[in-house]
């Protein structure tokens, strides 16, 4: 079993969850790091705040089911299985990148552990995952597709067409809305008659619902139920997953936009914080054991770091290579 | 056998889809109905389920057969007309193509994408353009065009067999016209081969789709004599081909269904201007339609498209002058 | 006042809307029989069976306000105001035509009465309109948009966003989507969740409701009320009309894909049937009077046609005029 | 006044709002947040509600946008990067680029899009392509790039002003670049005009945004003298002034920020050995991107992107040996 699966297998047991968690956090406040230094060119675009989704995503889904998600999608492929070394070095430009360097930020990419190239255009992974879950089933599989995009992702053409469709074909999808209230720097309010997304389920008569992102043990539950009744139906689902991220869209936001106070109510209801509090008061972890979690994901990721910091940059026959079959210099 | 050339693409389907089971085919009506063009007969009621009728939406259903071709199956796509790839182009260009870059070489894109093109049917001018511009130049997807009934079934099975993205251009105004030949895999064209489906030695005419009867009828009308190439892939296209016939010829005329700006002659002139310079003997001349939106009037539309008249003309003043007497419209005064 | 602006006032009455819709049958009849000959190439979409949506849409509008409206567009443009010839020429090509005959039966356009370039590609004139309001509202007139699609078009990503955005901005644009069950050859089942499609409007919380389009008189009054509350409070309205084509998708389209049956329960509810009838059980017409502007309608479509068979091709200038100004040969 | 670029293109849409009130500004926050990249600093702080945020939905403020230059207004919508177009083409290609000629000219629309291009940045593949190919030979259509904050607030105004869809692509390296002007009429570039930027003998190099000063640098580098031409707009592009330089150069070298295949210079080079052959010394010669995603990693995007050593190098073997020495790809062997 790749390491990949192996750390896709460890999202069954809790403690996992909050070690997968810590290590999204904790990742992407370094690649943030890199990018103030000027270490790195481009964007990014991180996901604190949202880790309970990403992980929670891939705990309800089984090893052939497909995932389409968006630039934001370190979170997501590390919770599949993907190594910090694998995206941090993708971010870099390393060979050790999840594409060997070639893609960047928004283009992580491993179909082992069901994760399609991220998607940099927004909402163009919805229709994609549409397909993906057809070609899976096609193969005798019971996989279903899950598309995670944003809230802002629900005002373009193609969130439309993809719903209409899966719903007319039957198909074995479910259509996650991380709702974290803004698009770039426009809150929903704005740009949307109204924030309960999960309602435009019904244009298309798929059954849709509302839960919280924040608390991952529930969230699982969740998703679950909504994930094997798509699998069992083979029917779409629609579900909207309440949710923000502690930090600005992109690279350089400081997000001078947001509602005074909003921030903090939601830094209230840190992931993080919920599920080690909690397993803490159950007695499942000791303050000892959970604070050495801590330091020793702090220390996986900084020598990961460290690692693609060392590593080598692609060559030209990485400019060539993969254009199209057998294409090379 | 006598086949008209949507039997031909529908024969060429027919035969994919029984080879390999991972051939599906989607489009508008082109299930139950069999496609508007009737390009589509009978793979229903054969296939079953494999052939999907869609929703008017464009950028989903592409969308969907971007995702099924990265899981295992091999989409064939129906476009009705290629100008509504206008509202599903990011599937196509931005995603499909750039998939198997993305993923490191892991995920692989074979997906048909097949769109009716072009005029001469008094489709006006929203319904009747080739639009090849906009997917030349996309890393990763290959663009071809059939001619008639033999190349359109030879290049749909090599599409679909392809594992990369693969746009086919089917000339809508030769949906109808017959030709005789036995669908086999013999008739299979790689992607990328041209024809020389004429042979001279005066000039070397370049066409592609409707054009290649233009060109063909002029080299057969005029008192010089041509090699006429039939692209039949315009990306890639057969360099090695051309380049022979050109370097023989020392005359390129590139017969095109597409504007003066940015159309797909546009290319093989660069390409022949930038290595053959010393072979050539006289300028390299562009037959092409004006750089204005496709005319419904009939006799406006017929004037718009490419002639063999036009063509003569254009050899004849490049044999006689070694001079190019330029497009028809600016020697009767056309501003910009 | 021009022909145009007359014929337009002239739905101000009833029996002036009985003729229009006469007048419209007529012409799309006219048209058809011409295609049959092979006098024209190319393709048209006619609209027999829809003439009172056409008149409804016109007479509940003011000349301030935009239009736009499909490939299936003749009978909005009579209702508008354009004339048979001026509609019929078009589609054979002739300088009589409302553009030139550069266009043809896809292709009419008409500012003066309202009437946005008619749209080929499906969805596409939707957003146009929103922006058509805004243009008008923006030179100090209380104008209003109105788009007029079919059923098929909300399934295209154009008629999402272009909602969306109406509502969020306030635009006072109406979205007619006049649903006769079927596009091109699919029935409406087969592409879409339900057949009501008013219900989608809830989506962009548009105030949205569905009305009968066979009977004239009613549509008019429900349009209006839609038409004038969109005018007054500056927002959007979906109004979905229940009709249905009595004939086929295209010029050569035999519709071998209706529901039995179907047909003829909708031919007992023919528009133009339907509001003679009562124009004479009210004493309005009387028989003889109804008979007569039959035959008058049925006669100034055949000299107009004969015109148009008689007028002019446009020249090689028609060509590259118009194509960006100044453009000419 | 020393400016970047981004505030030459907020002070070009200043001074067209101020004297024109039909002028309005549309994008992905362009208002309130004033512009991802800074590009409407002001805008909305003094005109108000003419400048509006839309939701992330390409298809419906574009469309809105052509409906309200249909019946008025002059819009200036922002495509925030050139690939999003792929989401909403059909409303500028097939819709907008078609409303005066299937309006008889009753109907212009006077809209402009602007959209940001190019690589340099890091952006990645999706976001880092200059696409004007999806543009040029859309009938209708003017297509303009300016290479610096003169030429931006020049091309900005000038197409504010155009009565015709106008898109400004905008080189998004450049953004930051400072120039020294005075934003004024003065300074208004007609579209369809470029600039002779250098003067000299040995040949002619006809560059456009990024690749201006890529073509400056390396005829300063050189042995050799050169004309260096900024374009400004591709379409149309200014014929009198590059084939007036050609003939006196004999040499053409055109340097593009666009893909090989289908890359804008293949419309100038396909003129140039339609009607100059004779006066040509030398094959034409096109330095370009070669054909493949834009890669992120620095050292690859760096080569991928057009240098003034390849074009040294490209001039230098002209001028030796009369011949051109094909694109560096190939000479270091890249298959197709
Ligand atoms: C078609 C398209 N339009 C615009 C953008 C620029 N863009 C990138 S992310 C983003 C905001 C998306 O917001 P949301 O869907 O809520 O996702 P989030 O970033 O909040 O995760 C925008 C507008 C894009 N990438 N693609
Ligand atoms: C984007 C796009 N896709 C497909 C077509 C082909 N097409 C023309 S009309 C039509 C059916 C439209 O049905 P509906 O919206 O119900 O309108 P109706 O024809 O019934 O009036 C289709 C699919 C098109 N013109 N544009
Ligand atoms: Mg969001
Ligand atoms: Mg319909």
């Amino acid at each position: 079993m790749s390491v990949e699966l192996e750390r896709r297998a460890a999202l069954a047991d809790r403690v996992g969850r909050l070690e997968r968690m810590l290590e999204i956090r904790r990742t992407e406040e370094s690649i943030q790091a890199m990018f103030a230094e000027g270490l790195v060119k481009g964007t990014t675009h991180t996901c604190q705040g949202q880790e309970a989704v990403a992980v929670a995503v891939a705990a309800a889904t089984t090893q052939a089911d497909v995932v389409t998600c968006t630039y934001r999608g370190h979170g997501h492929a590390l919770a599949l299985g993907m190594t910090p070394t694998s995206v941090i070095g993708e971010v870099l430009g390393k060979t050790v990148g999840s594409i060997g360097g070639v893609g960047g930020s928004m283009h992580l990419s491993d179909l082992t552990i069901g994760l399609l190239p991220t998607f940099a255009i927004v909402g163009a992974g919805i229709p994609v995952a549409v397909g993906a879950a057809i070609g899976r089933r096609a193969t005798g599989t019971d996989a279903i597709g899950v598309a995670t995009f944003g809230d802002g992702a629900t005002n373009i053409g193609a969130f439309h067409e993809a719903l209409n469709l899966a719903k007319v074909w039957d198909v074995p999808v479910v259509f996650l809305c991380e709702n974290n209230l803004y698009g770039e720097y426009s809150r929903i309010d704005r740009t949307t008659p109204f924030e309960d997304l999960y309602r435009r389920g019904a244009a298309y008569d798929i059954p849709s619902r509302a839960v919280d992102g924040q608390d991952v043990d529930t969230l699982v539950d969740e998703l679950s139920v909504e994930f094997e009744a798509a699998r069992a139906e083979s029917s779409p689902r629609f579900v909207e997953v309440k949710t923000y991220r502690f930090v600005g869209h992109s690279r350089s936001d400081t997000a001078p936009y947001r509602r005074s106070g909003e921030l903090d109510e939601w830094l209230d209801r840190d992931p993080i914080q919920i599920l080690g509090d909690r397993l803490v008061a159950e007695g499942v972890l000791s303050e000892e054991a959970r604070a050495a979690l801590e330091s020793d994901v702090a220390e996986r990721i900084d020598r990961a770091t460290d690692d693609v910091k060392a590593a080598e940059a692609p060559g030209i026959e990485a400019m060539f290579a993969h254009v199209r079959a057998g294409s090379s210099i | 056998m006598l086949m008209r050339m949507n039997q031909a693409i529908a024969a060429g389907l027919r035969d994919e889809m029984r080879a390999d089971p991972s051939v599906v085919v989607w489009g508008e009506d082109v299930a139950e109905a069999e496609g508007v063009f009737k390009a589509t007969v009978g793979l229903h009621e054969e296939f079953g389920d494999r052939v999907r009728d869609t929703p008017i939406s464009e950028m989903g259903f592409l969308g969907a057969a971007v995702g099924a071709a990265a899981t295992g199956l091999r989409p064939v796509v129906e476009i009705m007309f290629i100008e509504f790839l206008g509202v599903a182009l990011d599937q196509l260009v931005t995603e499909a193509a750039f998939y198997r870059y993305l993923s490191g070489g892991e995920v692989s894109v074979p997906l048909v994408v097949r769109g009716s093109v072009g005029g001469g049917l008094g489709f006006g001018a929203q319904h009747s353009q080739t639009l090849e511009r906009w997917l030349i130049g996309s890393p990763g997807i290959t663009v071809a065009m059939p001619s008639g009934a033999r190349t359109a079934y030879g290049l749909i099975r090599a599409a679909t067999r392809d594992d990369d993205p693969v746009v086919v251009l089917e000339p809508r105004a030769l949906y109808a016209e017959r030709e005789d030949f036995d669908p086999s895999d013999d008739h299979i064209i790689p992607l990328g081969t041209g024809e020389l489906v004429q042979h001279g030695d005066d000039v070397t005419l370049v066409a592609m789709g409707n054009t290649v009867s233009v060109a063909k009828h002029a080299a057969r009308e005029a008192a010089w004599t041509a090699d006429v190439i039939d692209l039949l892939t315009i990306q890639p296209w057969d360099r090695n081909l051309v380049f022979e016939s050109v370097a023989r010829t020392g005359r390129l005329v590139v017969v095109e269904e597409s504007p003066w700006s940015g159309g797909w002659g546009t290319d093989i002139v660069s390409a022949v201007a930038g290595e053959l310079l010393d072979e050539l003997r006289a300028p390299v001349v562009r037959v092409t339609t004006p750089d204005v939106p496709v005319p419904f009037a009939p006799d406006l539309e017929a004037r718009y498209l490419p002639t063999s008249d036009e063509v003569v003309a254009q050899v004849d003043a490049l044999l006689a002058s070694g001079r190019s007497i330029g497009p028809w419209w600016t020697r009767e005064g056309a501003t910009r």
